[in-house]
């Protein structure tokens, strides 16, 4: 019954990452679209925050918006997937609704 | 799974209609039935026919109107949005005195009822917007 | 169509509304939605947080920026059967907002004799995320 | 003062637009002179005469139309802008074969450089954006 | 020789609003416009962060906007000057520039 | 009139640079902007800072999101005279980022035996707070 959460905005411009994190329960899925890629980095000010949802929550990076970005598997943060479109369809079919926080 | 999609931005400006475009087109190679893409808010800006982006850029339009024909896709813009946007067909266009309409081959205009019914009727609804 | 989808099934619809009014058309467009969707017979909710809040301050007086003052509707929504408006707390205090500087917004009971009941409620981030989590439908604006 | 104008979003979706012309309106109103007022990235969509806005809206395409008509305003809309966008004048039309045009009266589509222009010329030039 | 700094931002939601204040310097004047004002209120998260900008620089809030979001001249921050649009052209003329935290 | 304008003023323009690329298309028309802008021997820079930081990062690749990659225009700039691009130090490291992960950007020197010199300056927020402050016309995008 958990949730996929897609996130479309980074959360260093934006409020919505953020309230994404705020609203997880255990078992939930977030994952990385568009701008909010940029979230994924790692030793950014706002890796810690997503390191400690990582800990009760599935994170995922769509990689073609990543390596649009210029970054990679190395770049982000640990625990972070990286899917494709069809892993993103993949994720939607598996969980009981999607939220989308734009 | 039956999904529905739905688009909140127009072409270019944001990446939404992007990644809907590439997102159903994902849906479809594997399998799944797209029960509707609905079109809201500047998403309505997709179905205009008088786009011309430049030679080294994709034509989102066509892109949905051609993803449209091969796999009998049901393209709905929002009417009121619409009318807000300048977005309409020739039905429309008489209807309202104009003298020109825009709407895109495969979309066609309709309420927003028919967004209510895709939440209704698909497994899953799945939003793009800015 | 539309009309087999009715009988078919009865979800739940959650509206999520978090941008302020005025400055992006999504308040009032969200809204649409919700009132189109009071036809289709599916159990309907809003949910208010972040600058969502603001939708429903009360006073808000647009004649100097020349566009409708679109708030009213939300008072009329309990016509529509529309009755369960959550507003996060945390939201709230963080904007400086007290539930006082809210529009009052209610539904008559005809159950017990239309008495007027307040349709929004005030709730933890922690208990607005369990509302969430149970919705079919999740549409944020 | 001489004053240059820039809008970067639609209509309607933005308040950007709205503070706009309630800006260049106060400009006037105060005898300033508007050098321009230059639309680019979705405020091209300012420049479409097919919107029907809900009858107890305003309408801000005709807002600006009547604008420039009283005072002699230069309404531009950005010609790369407006291209991807789906906004023609009957010139763009026919040269991309296309079957008809939208822009709105006042409107003319020009380049970028008349936006760089306006920053030369004018004493200030003031953003309006998302 | 000082800049006029216009935010339409909500603090809340975005962070030009924060970046603008980040890149004042003193004697500059800021105007909050549409969803920016919600930045005024008093006894907000961000109202400290406004006040201690308002010590250096003049902070001006657009009242039509204000008054759309059911606020007033008793709701904001002490400090913050009300202004109609034709205070907003004269602020844009008084300055030597205009930025747009967009 | 355009002749007009380029023979009274030279102004000095600066193109403020705020957000990720490809999310919205802001980066790619303010580039836009600044190339016709060279044809008007005017006196151009550019900064970029908050996610406009993004923009100038290395290895972009956008094969898979059917988009075109344009960040090799920013290679280009020096050819059109534009030499000056501004970073802030501090929205890099706020980003995990740092000097080695954006592109290299480079002019030729005529005066100097067409050496290759940098484009790109790193500098902390308050110097670039004051290169703002020296303009004459601030495009934010």
């Amino acid at each position: 019954m958990s949730t996929l959460h897609t996130v479309n905005k980074s959360p260093f411009e934006r409020s919505a990452f953020s309230s994404a994190l705020n609203h997880l329960k255990p078992g939930d899925a977030v994952l990385m679209i568009e701008d909010g890629v940029v979230g994924a980095r790692k030793g950014s000010a706002f890796a810690g925050l997503l390191e400690s949802a990582a800990k009760s929550c599935a994170i995922y990076v769509l990689e073609p918006d990543l390596a649009a970005r210029g970054m990679g598997e190395t770049d982000v943060i640990q625990g972070a997937n990286l899917v494709d479109y069809g892993g993103f369809v993949d994720l939607v079919t598996t969980h009981q609704r999607t939220q989308a926080w734009l | 799974m039956k999904l529905g999609i739905l688009v909140n931005e127009g072409p270019y400006t944001h990446q939404a209609s992007d990644t809907a475009y590439q997102f159903t087109k994902a849906a479809l190679e594997k399998g799944h039935e797209i029960f509707r893409v609905f079109f809201y808010h500047d998403g309505v800006n997709n179905g205009t026919r008088l786009t011309v982006p430049p030679q080294d850029d994709r034509n989102l339009q066509q892109a949905w109107s051609e993803l449209a024909e091969k796999h009998n896709l049901d393209l709905v813009v929002c009417i009121a949005a619409a009318q807000r946007r300048g977005i309409l067909d020739e039905g429309e266009a008489k209807r309202h005195g104009k003298d020109a309409s825009n709407i895109a081959p495969g979309f066609r205009i309709s309420g927003l009822g028919q967004l209510v019914e895709s939440g209704i009727v698909a497994d899953r609804l799945v939003v793009f917007g800015d | 169509m539309a009309d087999d989808a009715q009988q078919q099934v009865k979800k739940s619809f959650m509206y999520v509304n978090r941008k302020a009014p005025y400055g992006t058309i999504y308040a009032l467009e969200a809204l649409e939605v919700v009132l189109i969707s009071a036809a289709f017979e599916q159990d309907v909710s809003l949910a208010f947080l972040d600058d969502g809040v603001f939708q429903l301050v009360k006073g808000q007086n647009t004649a100097g920026i020349g566009m409708k003052n679109f708030s009213p509707t939300f008072k009329a929504l309990g016509d529509y059967e529309i009755r369960q408006l959550y507003v996060e707390r945390e939201s709230l205090e963080e904007r400086g907002l007290t539930s006082e500087d809210l529009m009052e917004i209610t539904w008559e009971d005809e159950e017990d004799d239309y008495a007027k009941k307040p349709s929004i409620r005030i709730v933890s981030r922690m208990e607005l995320t369990e509302v969430m989590a149970q919705q079919d439908v999740l549409l944020n604006f």
